[in-house]
């Protein structure tokens, strides 16, 4: 059977039959708009969902996991935080200015519609090769520039992230935005309709056409067309912003307020079905009432719209007094557009007539879709590849390397953003491997975003996990103890069975590592069809991790800049060869493939428990994890951040029988650097050995050149400033500035 | 040759909202007094001087370029050229 | 003794110089609606930073005719301290207590960064307490902190003695490399010429604790003691 | 009673630099192979849309609510102010 439309949906002809069958009619246009965006993959993860179900989500902190706005987890001291992730890569790919700032809008409404006020942003970006190509330096600029004008101008400090570069990303660069909120534990408000008769209120700005379609737009592949698809560019507005996010604050002090939803992805359809459905109740609304910028929007476009800056209020009834009245204070404009019903229904009427009404259970469940998953024959031949011959001059590989993109300082990019304001921000960018927040009572948060495309590109399963490894790494190096995580997974097509494989692996890996670890998921995004139709490619895959940790006292923080001239630098972790997705293999060789650095989850807790209570006991005075660039790149940055030089035997570092080049640029996961002075070096190291983890004297802190020799040859010798000036002035020549 | 004087105007595009003209009207205009304003836009307008034979030619160069690199992103912004005195 | 903090619309530094004055400083601050008409009974007003009306137009110019501007001018006039950071800043220049403009910075970016400054002046009642040319760090965060004023009016400054305090490198210097947005004279903060109204682009409410400076510094806070001497002296 | 369109145009003085202008020239158009260019200058423009009996009358409010409400720095600033068509 066929059933006949006359409006634009993405939805197959299957799903309008299960459409049918579930509403024991046909729907009405208005109708199927409104099951259109709300089962788009974008809203209803009918793809992801039975694959996600692998990531725990459960742990002693956590109030809240997936399914809210954002996680919940408790911090003491009757405070909580709240952490999402979002992503806007297809509106960035487009309009990086107005795509990335309206990314920023989204992510900060899903923590204010919590009921907690943002107190940090967090970037990860993804862009093509920017040394070669303009197109990516244009979206590089702009997507910066717009996050920088957001953020600072609603005052939430952008205060730690990432960049990557591959050519996979020239294209569908990605943008993945975070945020984290703080708010006393009675404050918390949720997205739910739980009394009839309470009020609906829409706030903020007005409704038009910006927008329509965003999630079916988000829920496809970019095409040539796109350039030209007017209608899902948004328009930023943080000024807006900024009054919504105080008088939201204001307003949920008052008491009264008893749902808040933000309007994101899917508009009021999507808004208001999932508090209905969340709350067990229905709820009716008169668009008459829905403040529009275009007097001819028709019902469909009021219901699908995706205009910013727009919250709504459930209110309990006798109270939208008080409520309006903070809106006014803040000459908000808003609109009681109508209220909570004890069916199931939400229901769309104009001027008194229904013009739709459909079970709020129906929309929000969109039909799963169980997709085919086959292993890619190209990972299979990646695995196997020759290994580079071993080059002469290893000092200008490590200057090459300290100039790469992906390793380079990103003071271009953190030095655009307020990461001060709130005066929480105790570690700031380029400090240490995490941003630490200053917390109320004295404690204190961390918090880091990281991912890694060229591992899991050879190996989802590894790459994914050690994403999430690096995060918690990061997380220690500072003095935290990781509590609890977000992810964002992005991928192509999840219709092609080869990246649903791939897509299945990386959640795999997440998952074994956070039940490992004991590290709660609470709370994600997923986002589709990150491929360029014209080249038919698809990027990279693409987890992006955000972590967050706690430290109960000062002291414990810990940067990673050497220190004292004399210290001793050691390293804990063993080195393997694991050079798959390296950035030696791949910015020196133009090698992609091997072997990617792989978890032993039990070495891992050992030695992230080892390297915390060290810092706890107050024995180390920097510390670094090592990452992208291996030992090399860590000393390097080390030495750099300290502003002194270090002499290292590199023969001292655990190995078994691996070439120099892979000990010096190998990227195994588990692995710190750290300075410890002479009066702790013995403690230390017996409180590695009673932990069983490996670890080894490598060197000594001082000079201004960092020196490696190998059992009494030396290899390299560089001044630390010529290692700081290709690293420092790397991306700012990159984007023509010098 | 001659040196010629082109305008390029670049604002957003008619059918997207300009938050700025509105908080100019909204906040400063009409709270000033000035309820006589309807609609405030802001746009950025850059003056450049071409070298070419004939206006025309400097505008047609003026235009490409625009295109070319990006002075203006086609997906959110309008550009309009003109000669100064057109 | 009690300081007004004012928030506009857009303000985002209230709630920090509210901090640093009640809980660094111990003396009485309220947050105080940019619509209210009366500021009698404060000895003090602070204008935080932040982005006001989002920086429409030009930063500063829609906050300046707000209602309470009225009152921060008899403020001013009656010698009570008046204080405008960064955005507050821009706010007082468009108010005209305060004279020059600040235009888009020099590298069209926004940028967030700790600086030296050098006191330069002693004249101005937030800073009678230093020494003339201490060194001070605090941090920056503007896209508009070009400090501009016509050669002419620019020497009367100087001959008033109302340039308060410059962008200097480690050693005390004003060098262009030091100047981080294209400041005239790396002008960081000026004063009115009776002293008691002072505008800075730097934050001396992010400087005023040792655990936000990354160099274990409270510089911001010596601009808050002078402050408060003055309206103590008063 | 009609409605005019007048365009303010507010730009740096010379003495205040354009650094933009100077940027997007420098960096954008002669590295892009546009040397055909000799000077960039940057303006914001202003478009009002004005109630009023006649186009001079609705420049005259125009040009005094900019000078009242400062629309420009007359610091920095220099404002010219025309009706759409000029
Ligand atoms: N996009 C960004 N936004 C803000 N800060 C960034 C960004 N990219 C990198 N940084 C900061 O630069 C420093 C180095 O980042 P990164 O190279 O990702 O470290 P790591 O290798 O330890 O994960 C960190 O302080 C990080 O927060
Ligand atoms: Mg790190």
């Amino acid at each position: 059977m066929v059933v006949s439309h006359s409006i634009f949906v993405d939805l197959t002809e299957d799903e309008i039959d299960k459409a049918r069958k579930m509403l024991g009619r046909k729907p009405n246009d208005l109708e199927l708009a409104m099951i259109d965006a709300e089962w788009s993959e974008h809203c209803s993860y009918k793809s992801s969902i039975p694959i996600l179900k692998q990531l725990p989500t459960e742990g002693p902190r956590v109030i809240i996991g997936p399914g809210y706005d954002a996680g919940v987890v408790d911090i003491g001291d009757g405070y909580v935080v709240t952490l999402h992730i979002e992503s806007h890569n297809h509106p960035s790919a487009i309009d990086p200015y107005g795509g990335a700032a309206t990314g920023i809008g989204g992510v900060l409404r899903d923590i204010l519609c919590m009921g907690t006020r943002p107190i940090a942003l967090l970037d990860s970006l993804r862009f093509g090769n920017i040394e070669d190509s303009s197109h990516s330096r244009w979206l590089f600029k702009h997507v910066v520039r717009g996050i920088s004008d957001y953020g600072n101008c609603v005052g939430v400090p952008t205060v730690s992230g990432e960049v990557e570069f591959d050519e996979c990303f020239e294209r569908n660069c990605l943008v993945d935005v975070v945020c984290l909120g703080l708010g006393r534990i009675e404050n918390l408000v949720l997205a739910e309709a739980k009394h009839h008769g309470d009020s609906v209120i829409l706030v903020g700005g007005s409704t038009g056409r910006d927008g329509i379609h965003g999630v079916t737009f988000a829920s496809r592949v970019l095409t040539g067309k796109s350039e030209t698809e007017r209608s899902a560019v948004q328009i930023p507005d943080p000024f807006m912003k900024k009054l919504i996010i105080e008088a939201t604050l204001e307003a949920v002090e008052k008491g009264h307020v008893r749902g808040l939803k933000d309007l994101g992805g899917g508009g009021l359809t999507t808004g208001l079905s999932e508090m209905a459905e969340k709350g067990g109740c229905g709820i009716e609304i008169e668009l008459s009432k829905v403040h529009l910028r275009e007097e001819d929007l028709s019902p469909i476009e009021i219901m699908i719209s995706e205009s910013q800056e727009r919250m709504v209020f459930i209110v309990e009834q006798g109270h939208e007094g008080e409520v309006c009245r903070v809106f006014e204070k803040y000459e908000l404009p808003y609109s009681i557009i109508g209220k909570v019903t004890d069916g199931g229904n939400l229901a769309v009427k104009v001027k008194g007539v229904e013009l739709a009404s459909i079970p709020a259970k129906i929309l929000a469940k969109a039909p799963i879709i169980h997709r085919r998953s086959i292993e890619p024959d190209y990972i299979k031949n990646l695995r196997e590849i020759r290994k580079p011959e071993l080059p002469s001059d290893l000092s200008s590989i490590l200057l090459k390397l300290m100039g790469s993109p992906n390793i380079a300082s990103k003071r271009w990019v953190y030095e655009q953003y307020d990461h001060e304001v709130g005066i929480r921000t105790v570690v700031k960018p380029g400090q240490g491997d995490a941003a630490v927040m200053r917390l109320p009572k004295g404690s204190f948060l961390a918090i880091k975003a990281d991912g890694d495309s060229k591992h899991c590109y050879i190996d989802p399963y590894n790459g994914a996990a050690g994403c999430l490894s690096e995060a918690c790494r990061n997380l220690i190096s500072v003095g935290a103890e990781p509590l609890a995580f977000v992810d964002h997974l992005q991928f192509g097509d999840p219709g092609n069975p080869e990246v649903f494989w791939t897509f299945s692996e990386a959640v795999r890996g997440l998952a074994d590592y956070s039940r490992a670890m004991g590290l709660p998921c609470v709370g994600g995004k997923v986002s589709f069809y990150n491929e360029d139709k014209v080249k038919n490619t698809a990027i990279k895959p693409s987890p992006v991790i955000a972590a967050i940790g706690r430290i109960d006292e000062e002291r414990w923080i810990t940067t990673m800049d050497f220190k004292d001239e004399g210290d001793y630098v050691v390293i804990v972790g063993e080195t393997r060869s694991e050079m798959g997705g390296s950035e030696y293999y791949e910015y020196i060789h133009g090698l992609v493939g091997g072997t990617v650095p792989q978890i032993d989850f039990l070495k891992e807790e050992k030695t992230l428990n080892v390297v915390k209570d060290a810092i706890r006991k107050g024995l180390v005075k920097a510390v670094h994890d090592i990452s992208k660039g291996g030992v090399m790149v860590a000393l390097a940055e080390m030495c750099i951040s300290g502003g002194i030089g270090a002499s290292i035997d590199c023969s001292k570092i655990p190995s078994h029988d691996l070439r120099i080049d892979e000990l010096l640029f190998s990227e195994t996961h588990s692995r710190f650097i750290m300075e410890a002075d002479g009066t702790h070096i013995d403690e230390l190291s017996r409180m590695m050995r009673d932990s069983d983890v490996v670890f080894s004297v490598i060197g000594r802190v001082g000079g201004d050149e960092l020196e490696i020799s190998y059992k009494g040859d030396k290899l390299m010798s560089i001044m630390v400033s010529d290692l700081r000036d290709r690293w420092s002035l790397s991306i700012p020549r990159c984007m023509g500035e010098l | 040759m001659k040196t010629y004087l082109v305008k390029v105007v670049i604002e957003n595009k008619a059918s997207a909202r300009d938050p700025e003209g509105e908080t100019i009207l909204k906040d400063l205009l009409i709270k000033g007094g000035y309820d006589q304003i309807r609609v405030v836009r802001t746009a950025k307008l850059l003056k450049m001087w071409v070298d070419a034979e004939t206006g025309e030619d400097a505008k047609e160069i003026t235009s490409k370029l625009c295109d070319e690199l990006r002075v203006y992103n086609p997906v959110a912004h309008t550009c309009s050229i003109s000669l100064d005195g057109e | 003794m009690k300081v007004a903090v004012i928030q506009f619309p857009g303000s985002n530094c209230d709630l920090d110089t509210l901090h640093v004055l009640n809980d660094i400083m111990k003396i009485r601050a309220d947050l105080v609606w940019h619509r209210c008409e009366d500021l009698s009974g404060y000895d003090g007003v602070v204008l935080p930073g932040g982005f006001s009306y989002g920086d429409r137009l030009r930063g500063g110019i829609i906050a300046a005719h707000s209602p309470i501007m009225r009152e921060v001018k008899r403020m001013a006039k009656d010698g009570y301290p008046v204080l405008g950071i960064c955005n507050g800043f821009q706010i007082l220049v468009e108010a005209g207590l305060l004279s020059g403009a600040l235009l888009r910075n020099s590298s069209l970016k926004f940028v967030c960064k700790w600086v030296n400054l050098s006191v330069v002046s002693l004249r101005s009642i937030f800073t009678n307490d230093l020494k003339r040319y201490s060194l001070l760090k605090m941090p920056i965060a503007h896209n508009e902190g070009r400090y501009f004023i016509e050669e002419g009016d620019l020497k009367e400054l100087y001959d008033m003695d109302q340039i308060v305090l410059k962008y200097v490198d480690g050693d005390g210097r004003a060098t262009d490399e030091a100047n981080p947005n294209g400041s005239m004279d790396n002008i960081a903060g000026i004063c009115n010429t009776e002293g008691n109204v002072l505008g800075l682009m730097p934050h001396p409410e992010r400087a005023s604790e040792r655990i936000l400076s990354p160099f274990g510094s409270d510089d911001g806070r010596s601009i808050f003691t002078s402050m408060i001497e003055y309206m103590r002296r008063r």
